[in-house]
């Protein structure tokens, strides 16, 4: 029989193909390329979920895989690059949800788009279905180099629909500032894989030869003789320099996944075409940095002060990105904003040690934000691309499909039980505050992550209430453009996900009932290979946790159920008083009542504005510094030598005086020179 | 093989045929001209002073081929009791004089068409290459003497040819005055050096003074002012002050000649006589002469470029850079010292000198060819020149920037090998030679490829019609420029005859 | 007889004052004359030194010198000539239309 | 022979293009330059050359050797052969000429059978360069490059062509002078040890310790001083800063083909000799003054980007930018380990492909709109959305984006430079150069935004059109090779890491 396994390469070369497609033909294609992306991605879907079952053991025994694909570049006397396929649980999750999600937002795509009248719609599919390319290829990379390369590429994907309506001028703008933040991220990324080459001599994830292994061998005493050849001129200790290297790489992650302090690109993304927001900005894109953390998941766990970093940039960025989704008018911007912040809980919970919380909550999350930004979209197509909440209003009965999906992402957004959210961000919370009994750090990320629920659940439905409840404010939210199935369709299968998602690990019933249905608990801990073989399953990490678990109230389950039960409370609360405040047929602007902190918070902290300084108040100013000085001194310098020669010979020349007596003279006093000098070294006299 | 390989064949007196050769045929010119005085065959003068040439330079290229006064037939054939040599380098140099003449009498053909007396230009052009020619053979510093006025006398003559032209008889002014004191300063220091030394035959001096100097004073002098008289020759400061007015006056045909030809004569005398008189280890202790050519090489090579740099007419420009050039030659003289391959350094000059004899020499015919033409002289009147004449412009091209020492000529490796000269040498001294070389021909890379910007980049100004291609001047020129690309690939065929002869002289 | 070294100073001091006439002369004549004066210079050296060294080297020598100084002034009253006729004179210091 | 063929039918074809008529001398001289491109493609599928051609044990493909000269004691030999160093350069000469010969078509429009001539006798010279074996035969063909660079810049190129030409030509003699001086240093040094201006005799030589002390002053004297006259004559052709200031000025002034052809091969003549003269000559001296030549590059990558970043003019920028991009190289060069070098000579190749593409697609907006300037357009991918998208896709290539040459190459210098141990503190400089790629990207979007993106505007008075299929099929060779190559750096890279893994352990210990 054939193994699902060969064909993991054909996931993402499907959407290669359609890339190749939509680009040379889409321009006479029926649908300008989205049928192409679509059958594309459908087969990745399918391809994926064969990949999954046979993961899952269900269709043969080998359930991981590892193969290098493509010898990149051969190097004599040192190691070798290359392009290769390893997939395990984690793996092959991913690529379902990202597959599965593709192809949504292109079926979405067919109402956004097509239905608009949209120019340029071959680029745009040929760059969303590269998109799919390099994302399913990230996934599915067994190395940190071909990771990197397709994590650039999505950058550029990323840079390429952000920018998509480039002849306005806000879109290309907030393409290359997605570009610029993520590349800056990307700069310390790249300077971990050649370190982590360098050290390594490899970049592979996994398996004995993998660098997360050989690490732990270094830390452990055993250092591997290419380990030891690197760090001794380098006079650093295995400990610190792992550090250094995680944190370097943890830049890209940061970046990516839009972490504080490089998270400001995000918001501006929203230029882009919303499915574009839904597919990238919020389950894929950014995805990819906290996936990154967790396939090398087993080298972070080496060095616990990453790990601390990590669990801190998370419950910061969780809370700082929710405050600013509080104030804000439109509706995207809420969503990204919102986005930041679940991100930061993901990141949380990889910092924290909660490995099976950040994969569950990525999945739920992957789910519910795509959701919600389809079903903002949806409701954009009908406000006629206008975004502002203010200007909508009441526009549940107009657009029922879209208003009961939408609100079954946002209770799980908001963490309602039983929606998804609840059973991921809870899992999150309570790995933090388990682990965080004993490290202080990671309890203040914990309690920055618990804060940030409460606002989480009054933004979530700030937004609820603004769009869909009350009176309609405008002729637009009273006349809404009607949608078609190719919207509706996306939102009904999301919206049943989002609902659902979280039964798939229910830590809580699982632990209160004993029953074990915390399957994604059970999948991530792999099979036998996974975790002998390829080192990537759960009970190698929890064999490495550096963290010691400790419970209040007397033992595991009061712990869980208190965490549970106080996350459920604050996710209330928000919401009861986003009830208070917006629903109600007239919402005013509550916010003006903040004052000075509303200011700071419309602002986003300032932090675009001393981003902006310092690109251009710092670097460019610099850049032309350094040009005056290269016009002026360096070149300054080669012209300044041939103005000398050249006033130099027009002063030499003036001694040919054209009389003939001067010359006899000149001649003369040449020759008494030479003969006074001659005669003086010689001592003739 | 060849039958004059060895002397037994031929008489010794055959080996100065060249020289004999360029005399007969001067007096042959006169002979014509006393036979029918009226210019009505110019033609026939011309074409018998190029035959003249031609043959004297065939001669000169078969005895370099058979190897006639070289080390493998025998050494160097001394005649006349020693005061006549004729070895390697004297046939290298007669070479360039005989080659340089049958070019200059080539072009003279159209150049002097219309103009009065011309079988005493043509006669009094190879007098004073059979002046050169001896020079070469010289061994002696009374040949030396003779055989330089023999080539300097007429040269004055030539250079005032145009005697209604204001230029041409002040550049003979110039160039007959600053030479008539040059040749007082030559025939002073002779006496001096034969009162140290009481021989006037080189290899004699030689002998004289390794006995013993007694009045290092007198010596010295001497062999300075003796230096001196080769630099008017070869127009090295601080003799050079008649360069730029000779070169700039005369008739191009004849400013190529004096530049070329009787520059390369200077060179091969003060070899000849350095090396061979005045040994350096003998010397030494009264006057270290290559320090002396080495202030000479300096100075020289940097004046004449950086006063090229700056000129506004052609002519002058290459009048100037032609005393760079001299600057460039002394190289191999200032750095015969004990640290170098001193047979290398010689020889590298030799091969500039060589290389320099075609593409200097073409570049002034062009610059006959262009007043030929009746276009200016200034480097605007150049503008858009190579629209009207491509095939001369392209020479033109070939000769600047094989001066310049690139490689599309000849130039670039006898320059580089004088570069590489110096690097053997290694001295301090040495590579300040280098440094100025380099520096200097930079700047005449500048000025060469301002003539070439204005021929090629420049638009026209005014509306001239080349209207004439005069077949004379177009044939020495494109034959210099052949012959000047060809010594690139073909380099070898005189390189190992320079080096040769050059280690022959140790 | 007269030690060499007088000879020597009696030509270096002929010679100086030739150098003399032709950094002061502006007439080319005298110019012309100025160069003879130093020639002969050489001529006394050669001569005296013949004696000195018992050869007759230096004294042939002298007999060259003297042809080509009657050589050099035909040559240099040719040039003068055309000179006058050009420049209606025979300063030196006239003409100068080339220069620098 | 086939090299001979190589030339010599450049040099064949140059004769024959001069002499064409004006009209037909385009179309004429690109089918002549298509025989070269077929030859060295036919070559590279056959190459069987083993080793660095310049080190024992090193086998050079297609070798021939006749006797030329004799300059004093040393027989100047025609020695020409190719190593996996020379051979991806060579290939790229080649097809870099006839996709410049194309694009040349719209911009040229007068002289036409002397500007294509030109272009093919510098092509013969290039070839020349990176094939020759000896020393003198090398210095011809590298000086020879300048005659035919001196014409294309001062006849066709821009307001200020007159002034680049000649700064170009002067600084880069110069330059090459003083190397050479430095070089017979080496030569005369080495005494009686070698008979021939072999390269690889004077370098086995060399790295046996043969070189004696000349006139005094000591081997390692002798070769530091030749190392610094090399190091200056080949880092003005590079140009590393402060030697960089002629090469804005020249390709700001260059045509767009010369322009292509100046930062694709001429820049790439610098570091192919510093590999072959410094690096492989000399790495003892290499290695030990490893700090400063690290600093060199460093600040030729940062310096270089932060200028670029201040530019108006898009040539301008792009010229910047490749005093950046070659900053790499001489980091890769001086780290001394396989990765290092070889993605340094990988980098040449990719460089020369990428700056070309570059230089092309700005020359295609600029047929169309006669202005560079940034400020002077808006929303140029509206008119002319294929080459704008192009033009994004250079851009990224050269921002080193992943599957696309220029990140191999750049990926490949960083490991090498990373793990180096000849730098002190490679990781640090490795890092801070590495911030290039921030700064590229930086200076690139910023380009890219102002002038394709936004509401169309454009500051002159022409009509502005799609650019014609012989303007843009050009860019699209260009873009193909340039994906190659990235997908499948081992085209070229095994053959050069074949040619390179041995100069990495020259210059250890022993040697004098």
């Amino acid at each position: 029989m054939v193994s699902a396994f060969e064909f993991v390469p054909a996931i993402a070369v499907l959407p290669l193909v359609s890339f190749v497609v939509a680009l040379a033909f889409g321009k006479w294609m029926p649908k300008k390329g989205a049928l192409a992306g679509i059958f594309a991605t459908a087969g990745s879907l399918l391809l994926s979920i064969w990949t999954v079952l046979t993961v899952a053991g269900i269709l043969g025994s080998e359930t991981a895989y590892h193969e290098e694909i493509w010898q990149f570049a051969t190097g004599i006397g040192t190691f070798d690059l290359h392009l290769g396929v390893f997939v395990d649980p984690l793996s092959s999750l991913m690529l379902l949800i990202v597959s599965l999600i593709s192809l949504l937002v292109f079926v979405f795509s067919l109402g956004y788009m097509n239905d608009e009248n949209e120019t340029g719609l071959p680029r745009y599919y040929a760059s969303l279905s590269l998109f799919s390319f390099s994302m399913l290829a990230f996934v599915f990379a067994d190395n940190i180099l071909m990771a990197f390369m397709f994590f650039e590429l999505v950058g550029l994907c990323s840079f390429l629909l952000i920018g998509f309506w480039f002849r306005e001028d806000a879109p290309p703008s907030a393409a290359k500032k997605a570009f610029l933040v993520t590349r800056f991220g990307d700069f310390f990324f790249l300077i971990g894989v050649v370190g982590i080459f360098a050290t390594f001599g490899t970049g592979l994830f996994v398996t004995e030869a993998g660098f997360p292994a050989m690490a732990e061998q270094a830390i452990s005493g055993e250092m591997p003789g290419t380990v030891a050849d690197f760090l001794e001129p380098l006079g650093m200790g295995a400990q610190g320099w792992f550090t250094i290297l995680g944190l370097l790489v943890l830049g890209g992650v940061v970046g990516k996944s839009a972490q504080f302090p490089l998270h400001t690109w995000l918001p501006d993304a929203m230029e882009g075409p919303t499915p574009v927001s839904a597919l990238i900005h919020a389950a894929t894109m950014v995805a990819a940095g906290v996936y990154l953390v967790a396939r090398m998941y087993g080298f972070y766990l080496l060095t616990p002060t990453t790990m601390g970093i990590i669990a801190l940039i998370g419950g910061f960025t969780a809370l700082f990105a929710a405050t600013m989704g509080v104030v804000k008018q439109e509706l995207k911007q809420v969503l990204a904003y919102s986005t930041i912040s679940q991100y930061g809980y993901m990141m949380l919970a990889l910092g924290s040690g909660g490995y099976v919380a950040a994969v569950f909550h990525l999945t739920t999350h992957a789910v519910f934000k795509a959701l919600l930004f389809l079903g903002a979209g949806s409701v954009i197509i009908a406000m006629h691309h206008n975004e502002n909440m203010w200007d909508m209003g009441g526009l549940k009965e107009k657009m029922p499909v879209t208003y009961w999906t939408f609100l079954s992402g946002s209770l799980a957004l908001a963490g309602i039980f039983p929606f998804a959210g609840f059973w991921s961000k809870d899992e999150v919370l309570y790995e933090a505050l388990i682990h965080g009994l004993g490290d202080p750090v990671i309890l203040v990320a914990w309690a920055m992550g618990l804060l940030a629920v409460f606002l989480t659940g009054f933004y979530t439905f700030r937004m609820v209430f603004l769009t869909f409840h009350g009176e309609p404010r405008t002729d637009d939210a009273e006349d809404p453009h009607g949608v078609r199935w190719n919207v509706k369709l996306p939102l009904g299968v999301l919206g049943v996900l989002a609902a659902t998602l979280g039964f798939i690990n229910m830590v809580p019933v699982a632990k209160l009932t004993g029953a074990h249905i915390d399957f994604l608990h059970k999948w991530l801990v792999g099979s036998e290979i996974v975790n002998a073989e390829f080192l990537t399953g759960l009970h190698v990490y929890e064999d490495l946790l550096p963290y010691e678990s400790a419970y209040i109230a007397g033992g595991e389950v009061p712990t869980l159920l208190i965490s549970a039960a106080l996350s459920l409370g604050l996710a209330l609360a928000g919401v009861g008083l986003a009830y208070r405040l917006y629903a109600v047929p007239e919402p005013v602007e509550h916010t003006k009542k903040l004052g000075g902190l509303r200011t700071l918070l419309m602002h986003n902290y300032y932090q675009d504005e001393y981003q902006v300084w310092l690109a251009e108040g710092v670097t460019l100013p610099l850049a032309r510094v350094a040009d005056t000085f290269d016009q002026g001194i360096i070149d300054g310098v080669v012209n300044g030598i041939s103005s000398v020669s050249l006033f130099s010979g027009d002063r030499i020349r003036r001694i040919q005086t054209g009389v003939v007596s001067n010359y006899a003279a000149l001649l003369t006093i040449g020759l008494a020179l030479l003969l006074i000098a001659f005669g003086i070294v010689g001592g003739w006299f | 093989m060849i039958p004059l390989q060895t002397q037994s064949t031929l008489p010794d007196w055959a080996a100065l045929a060249p020289a004999i050769l360029l005399g007969l045929t001067a007096l042959t010119l006169f002979l014509i001209d006393s036979i029918d005085p009226n210019d009505e065959s110019p033609s026939l003068l011309a074409g018998v002073a190029t035959l003249g040439s031609v043959l004297a330079m065939v001669v000169t290229g078969w005895y370099l081929v058979a190897g006639t006064g070289m080390p493998r037939t025998g050494g160097a054939i001394e005649l006349f009791s020693g005061q006549l040599v004729v070895d390697g380098m004297s046939l290298f140099f007669t070479f360039i004089f005989t080659s340089v003449t049958a070019l200059v009498t080539v072009a003279s053909y159209d150049y002097l068409s219309g103009r009065p007396n011309q079988a005493e230009y043509y006669a009094l052009v190879l007098l004073a290459a059979t002046g050169m020619s001896v020079m070469a053979s010289a061994n002696s510093l009374a040949t030396a003497f003779v055989a330089l006025e023999l080539s300097s006398l007429p040269s004055y003559g030539l250079v005032a040819y145009l005697k209604n032209d204001r230029g041409s008889v002040e550049a003979g002014l110039k160039y007959f005055l600053i030479g008539a004191v040059s040749s007082a300063v030559l025939a002073y220091g002779i006496s001096l050096v034969y009162a140290s030394s009481g021989a006037l035959q080189l290899d004699a001096v030689a002998e004289a003074l390794s006995m013993g100097i007694q009045n290092t004073g007198v010596l010295g002098v001497g062999i300075l002012m003796v230096a001196g008289g080769f630099a008017f020759k070869t127009a090295s400061v601080p003799f050079h002050f008649w360069a730029p007015e000779a070169y700039e006056g005369a008739p191009a045909p004849i400013s190529g000649f004096l530049s070329s030809a009787s520059k390369a004569a200077g060179f091969v005398l003060a070899f000849r006589v350095f090396v061979t008189a005045f040994p350096l280890e003998v010397v030494a202790g009264t006057i270290d002469w290559t320090l002396a050519f080495t202030v000479l090489a300096l100075v020289t090579m940097t004046l004449g470029n950086f006063a090229a740099a700056t000129q506004d007419k052609v002519k002058r420009m290459l009048a100037y850079s032609s005393i760079g050039h001299a600057g460039y030659a002394l190289i191999g003289i200032a750095i015969v010292t004990g640290t170098a391959n001193q047979g290398y350094a010689l020889g590298a000059s030799m091969l500039h000198l060589f290389v320099y004899g075609f593409m200097n020499t073409g570049a002034f015919l062009f610059v006959a060819l262009v007043e030929y033409w009746g276009v200016g002289r200034t480097f605007e009147d150049y503008n858009g020149l190579a629209k009207q004449a491509p095939v001369a412009c392209f020479a033109m091209t070939i000769f600047l920037f094989s001066l310049a020492g690139l490689p599309i000529g000849g130039g670039a490796l006898s320059k580089w090998a004088l570069l590489s000269a110096t690097a053997s040498a290694a001295t301090l001294s040495a590579w300040l030679l280098a440094a100025a070389l380099i520096v200097n021909s930079a700047l005449s890379l500048f000025y060469y490829s301002r003539v070439v910007k204005a021929m090629w980049i420049e638009e026209p100004a005014g509306d001239f019609e080349v209207s004439s291609h005069p077949t004379g001047l177009y044939a020495a020129v494109v034959g210099a420029a052949i012959v000047t690309f060809l010594l690139l690939p073909a380099f070898g065929v005189v390189s190992g005859t320079a080096f040769d002869a050059a280690a022959a002289l140790f | 007889m007269v030690p060499a070294e007088y000879y020597l100073l009696l030509s270096a001091a002929m010679f100086c004052i030739g150098l003399f006439g032709i950094l002061t002369r502006r007439n080319a004549l005298l110019f012309l004359m100025s160069v003879e004066l130093m020639l002969n210079a050489a001529s006394i050296n050669f001569v005296a030194f013949s004696l000195q060294w018992g050869n007759l080297t230096g004294q042939v020598f002298t007999l060259f010198l003297m042809a080509l100084a009657a050589a050099e002034v035909a040559i240099g009253i040719g040039i003068i000539l055309v000179l006058y006729r050009n420049f209606a004179d025979i300063d030196v210091t006239k003409p100068t239309t080339m220069r620098w | 022979m086939l090299v001979e063929l190589l030339i010599v039918f450049a040099l064949m074809a140059a004769g024959l293009v001069l002499l064409a008529p004006d009209e037909y001398a385009g179309q004429f001289a690109a089918v002549l330059s298509l025989v070269p491109v077929g030859v060295s493609l036919w070559m590279y599928s056959v190459f069987d050359g083993t080793g660095n051609a310049l080190l024992s044990g090193g086998q050079p493909a297609f070798e021939t050797m006749a006797s030329w000269i004799t300059l004093g004691p040393y027989a100047i030999n025609w020695h020409v052969g190719l190593d996996g160093v020379s051979m991806p350069l060579i290939v790229l000469t080649t097809i870099l000429t006839t996709l410049a010969i194309v694009s040349a078509w719209t911009p040229i429009d007068e002289r036409e059978s002397q500007f294509y001539g030109l272009v093919l006798f510098m092509q013969a010279a290039l070839i020349g360069v990176f094939s020759a074996l000896d020393f003198l035969l090398w210095f011809v063909f590298w000086e020879a490059v300048l005659v035919p660079m001196y014409f294309l810049i001062g006849v066709w190129g821009g307001p200020r062509r007159k002034y680049a030409a000649i700064k170009f030509f002067v600084y880069t003699n110069v330059a090459s002078l003083v190397m050479f001086v430095g070089f017979f240093t080496l030569v005369f040094g080495l005494g009686d040890s070698i008979s021939t201006l072999g390269l690889p005799a004077i370098a086995q030589a060399l790295n046996a310790g043969q070189l004696g002390s000349v006139a005094g002053f000591s081997p390692d004297v002798i070769k530091l001083a030749a190392f610094v006259a090399l190091f200056f004559g080949f880092a003005v052709k590079v140009p590393v800063v402060p030697f960089h200031t002629w090469l804005p000025d020249a390709h700001v002034e260059a045509p767009t083909p010369v322009s292509v052809l100046l930062a694709g091969v001429l820049l790439k003549m610098g570091t192919y000799a510093l590999l072959r003269f410094n690096f492989t000559m000399l790495a003892d001296i290499a290695r030990a003054n490893a700090t400063y030549i690290a600093i060199f590059a460093v600040v030729s990558v940062i310096y270089g980007a932060l200028l670029a970043l201040a530019q108006q003019d898009l040539k301008r920028i792009v010229a910047y930018s490749s005093i950046s991009s070659m900053g790499y190289v001489i980091l890769g060069l001086i780290a001394f380990t396989p990765h290092g070098v070889g993605g340094a000579t990988f980098q040449m190749v990719s460089h020369g492909l990428i700056s070309g593409l570059m230089f092309m697609a700005v020359g295609v907006i600029y047929n169309e709109t006669h202005t560079r300037m940034i400020g002077d357009m808006s929303g140029m991918a509206d008119r002319m959305p294929v080459t704008a998208g192009v033009f994004v896709a250079a851009a990224f290539g050269y921002m080193g984006l992943p599957l696309m040459s220029g990140f191999a190459a750049e990926v490949l210098v960083f490991m090498g430079a990373f793990e180096s141990t000849t730098i002190p503190a490679a990781p640090l400089f490795t890092g801070i150069a590495m911030f290039g790629i921030v700064i590229v990207a930086g200076y690139l979007l910023r380009a890219m935004q102002k002038t394709l993106f936004g509401p169309f505007r454009l500051e002159t008075d022409y009509d502005i059109g799609r650019a014609p299929l012989q303007d843009v099929a050009p860019l699209f060779v260009l873009l193909a090779l340039v994906i190659a190559l990235g997908v499948a750096p081992d085209l070229f890279y095994r053959m050069i890491q074949d040619a390179v893994f041995e100069v990495t352990a020259l210059g250890l210990g022993g040697g004098a």
